[in-house]
């Protein structure tokens, strides 16, 4: 505190739960924190009130019936968790994807990020004690549920992607609905950074708040934007590259300052790179099959285990999955990046105010049954 | 013919009784027309709520004296604006530099308090670090 | 290059497996072997100065013959198109600390631990994961211990992130940390005592 | 246990509990207990397009005190089954439930044989008053759920039914 009042050391510590039910944990993660006054002494986030078995049933389930559960794990990003588990089983069987269809999977992944961040930017304002922000973020998110929703059937847990390609071709509807959305966006953004990111209060409640170091992103495995928000220039699609996102010329917004607001910044600037990637692939999507001829449902790849990561929007998201040359996985472990990004929670919050911490719990944009599986 | 001073009388009383209404009248009608208990599946309607899961640890402790600090700065100013009342009533439009020199005076004081308070930092609320236990 | 970089620093460690093991006898290796274990010992004086790690210089310099019938134990280098890793390194388990920190003097960063359930030859495996920030090189550790009362030491001290992988393999399949902080369970309710991803798991 | 009647309030006769009814029907005031993916589904219902404010019941309130009506969306895992229960006990009568979503109901896509981590359905600790299906549920189904609800509490539907055309 300051020179004033000096600490007396024999004060006992109160212990709270910022439990299961809260407004702010967007979901059921529990943290229990030792309190001393309005400052953490040490808080230990408990998880596992969630947990849905998914690696259980990627086990006792064919390649293809688990292809459901991958929209329910991260249910924000959905698509991008389609594409991880989708990529890893072609990767370990070697099942070959039509261009057209890696290009329809970008559209769609990319969309969903914005949904996502839009979605992460209402909650997160939400939880700073703004309310209206979240109903423009959700009012343009319904734009882009109602797009997907013509292309995939479905408005939060997608399963359009199948082995070697996706399940529904795109039409012009889509299309000219993809750019007028595009266009609308473009418009939207300079207004969400008037009313919210020069706001003081913001500003305030953000600037060097929550600072997570390089190096503590190092020992936890901190990635995506928690990660470039420190200075890690780290984006899986750029890093590790994977279907077809060498053709597209995309940069990984990276910020230094490490703070709650450059976690912030990260994610609103990847809204327009995504915007740019989708318009380029809308540009250049080339004609041709969607799917193989005879859908594939026997999968059945050689022994040994196989590992594939994808950019969801909260970090890498990795699938390895074991296989016995069977019709089902041995072994199908799910690396959530938002599993990395909470462990470094306890570390980072030592000493730091309560509201404080709130903020950086919502920079680090949980989903957790993602956490949890 | 009722004197001048129990009719005041009857209107501070007549005040008094409205405002005692006012604040115990939702008691009472949501004690009477509320059902009684509630549906309870491992009766733990009365624990303090902690989102869900058992309190840990008792909450009557000893905590910083900085928490106290604020409430009574805020003590301090709820009483000045009680004084300020009167005045406002009293408030005499031919002698006003008067009055309001007065107002001044008295509000200055009591904020001298919040101004030393100021100096020595209290409203500053850095992060701490604690040695890791 | 760090690829290569890294594979040699995780060669030093099998050799002093070899010297623990049996009596460093200086067999008559392949060829191949002598110019490769030549190449590994030039590369880590190079190493050696570079990052001048404190536990380099304990090895000693003569580098006894890693002798294996297998091909010789060691980071065996994976084609990243069919596999999606770089380098496959099988370690003993009480290896595992070093290797995670010479993992960490090269700023890899902890991706994920899997446990894996050999039921058939009786052994509980755990993958680990890591890749770095700047250039792309996914490292994966494997180590086997047996499915009676599997024990790992634990690397959370090294990598803290390690910490919850750790005590959710342990949740899993039961595999004990050796002096891993807390190890209660982590996605599982707290009093469980079932494994449930162990092939033998009855509900 | 749940499902015990409750002693009836001090003055109550007909007519007073239809209008009460009708006050309460209109402004249910659910409890955010998102689980899952059915609470972003309820989010988006609370948001601008689907606005449940237009049926009196976009107040998500935080505190079991404070509100009526406990929307379960989402699994409940065997972790999470004693939270719920003693959040169901803090809120003070008249309080329903609505489950809302496959895994409130019955368990969902997360019903194996051999699963051990997940409670198969809220009726099987709560009394259930409205079953939502959908996996998630679309927001229409979840103001339908709460309409339906409204016509349990007061007796009569005040808005149109939905007829397929």
């Amino acid at each position: 505190m300051n020179g004033l009042l000096q600490q007396d050391v024999n004060k006992e510590t109160f212990t709270i739960n910022l439990g299961p039910q809260h407004p702010a944990t967007h979901g059921v993660l529990r943290v229990k924190l030792v309190m001393d006054g309005e400052y953490i002494v040490e808080a230990e986030p408990v998880l596992g009130y969630i947990h849905r078995m998914h690696e259980k049933m990627g086990e006792n389930r064919t390649w293809a019936k688990f292809l459901p559960n991958c929209g329910r794990m991260d249910y924000l990003s959905a698509m991008s968790y389609n594409h991880g588990y989708v990529a890893a089983v072609e990767r370990a069987a070697a099942i070959e994807v039509p261009e057209r269809a890696e290009y329809l999977r970008v559209i769609t992944v990319e969309m969903n990020r914005i949904s996502s961040h839009l979605l992460w930017f209402g909650a997160f304002v939400l939880d700073l004690g703004g309310f209206t922000p979240l109903l423009y973020a959700f009012d343009d998110r319904e734009l882009i549920l109602d797009l997907l929703e013509s292309v995939t059937g479905s408005r939060l847990t997608y399963c359009y992607f199948r082995f070697g390609g996706v399940y529904n071709d795109i039409d012009d509807a889509f299309i000219a609905g993809t750019r007028e959305f595009i266009k609308r966006q473009r418009k939207r953004m300079p207004m969400y950074d008037a009313l919210v990111t020069k706001n003081i209060i913001l500003i305030k409640r953000l600037k060097e708040i929550g600072h997570i170091s390089k190096d503590m992103a190092i020992r936890y495995g901190a990635t995506g934007p928690v990660a470039r928000g420190s200075g890690i220039n780290y984006d899986v699609r750029k890093n590790e590259p994977y279907s077809v996102y060498p053709e597209f010329d995309f940069d990984v917004p990276v910020y230094e300052e490490g703070d709650s607001m450059a976690r912030y910044m990260v994610r609103m600037d990847e809204i327009e790179q995504s915007m740019r990637i989708i318009e380029q692939a809308l540009d250049k999507l080339p004609e041709g099959e969607i799917k193989p001829k005879k859908a594939i449902k026997l999968v059945k790849p050689e022994k040994g285990d196989y590992y594939h990561a994808v950019e969801a929007a909260r970090g890498s998201f990795g699938v390895r999955l074991v296989s016995d040359g069977k019709n089902q996985a041995y072994r199908l472990k799910l690396r959530s990046p938002t599993y990395s990004n909470l462990s470094l929670y306890g570390e980072a919050t030592k000493g730091m105010l309560l509201p404080d911490a709130l903020a950086l719990m919502g920079s680090l944009d949980l989903v957790i049954p993602e956490i949890d599986r | 013919m009722v004197q001048q001073p129990i009719l005041d009388h009857l209107y501070v009383a007549a005040f008094f009784l409205g405002g005692l209404l006012m604040a115990v009248g939702p008691f009472i009608i949501a004690h009477l027309f509320s059902p009684r208990g509630t549906r309870n599946i491992t009766n733990k309607t009365q624990q303090a709520i902690e989102c869900g899961v058992e309190p840990i640890g008792d909450a009557w402790i000893r905590f910083g004296i900085v928490y106290y600090l604020y409430a009574l700065m805020f003590l301090a100013f709820d009483v000045d604006v009680l004084f300020l009342f009167p005045v406002a009533l009293a408030y005499d439009t031919t002698f006003a530099i008067r009055d309001f020199v007065e107002i001044v005076i008295f509000v200055g004081i009591l904020s001298l308090a919040i101004i030393y308070a100021w100096i020595k930092g209290v409203f500053k609320w850095e992060t701490k670090s604690y040695n890791p236990r | 290059m760090l690829l290569a970089k890294i594979k040699e620093a995780l060669s030093s460690l099998y050799e002093n497996i070899q010297e623990t093991e049996e009596t460093p006898d200086a067999d008559a290796a392949a060829a191949v072997e002598a110019e490769d274990t030549a190449v590994a010992s030039a590369a880590e004086e190079v190493q050696a100065e570079e990052t001048a790690p404190e536990q380099e210089e304990s090895k000693p310099e003569e580098v006894a013959e890693p002798e294996e019938p297998a091909p010789p134990p060691g980071p065996k280098e994976t084609d990243y198109k069919a596999k999606g890793y770089h380098l496959d390194v099988d370690l003993p388990p009480e290896k595992l600390p070093e290797a995670a920190e010479i993992l960490l003097r090269e700023d890899f960063f902890i991706e994920s631990i899997t446990g894996v359930d050999w039921i058939d030859d009786e052994q509980l495996e755990a993958v680990y994961d890591f890749n770095h920030f700047d250039e792309l090189c996914r490292v994966v550790l494997r180590t086997r211990t047996d499915r009676e009362n599997p024990a790992i030491p634990t690397i959370s001290h090294i990598y803290q992130g390690a910490n919850w992988h750790e005590r959710e393999t342990h949740d899993f399949f039961g595999i004990k940390f050796i002096d891993h902080p807390n190890l209660e369970p982590l996605l599982l309710p707290e009093d469980a005592d079932f494994h449930p991803l162990l092939k033998d798991f009855k509900a | 246990m749940g499902n015990e009647v409750v002693q009836p309030p001090i003055i109550h006769f007909d007519t007073l509990d239809k209008i009460l009814g009708l006050g309460r029907a209109n402004s249910l005031w659910p409890m955010t207990f998102g689980l899952a993916c059915c609470a972003i589904e309820m989010m988006a219902t609370g948001a601008a397009r689907f606005d449940l404010a237009r049926f009196g019941a976009e107040v998500f309130r935080p505190s079991p005190r404070q509100c009526d009506v406990m929307i379960v969306a989402g699994t409940i895992s065997k972790k999470m089954e004693p939270a719920v229960k003693t959040l169901y006990d803090q809120m003070p009568e008249p309080k329903w439930v609505i489950a809302m979503g496959n895994c409130a109901i019955s368990g969902g896509p997360f019903v194996f044989e051999g699963q051990y981590g997940i409670v198969e359905g809220a009726d099987k600790f709560l009394p259930v008053d409205v079953y939502i299906p959908g996996c998630p549920p679309r927001p229409e189904a979840l103001i339908e759920g709460i309409l339906e609800l409204e016509e349990k509490v007061t007796g009569h539907r005040r808005w149109p039914r939905v007829e397929a055309k």
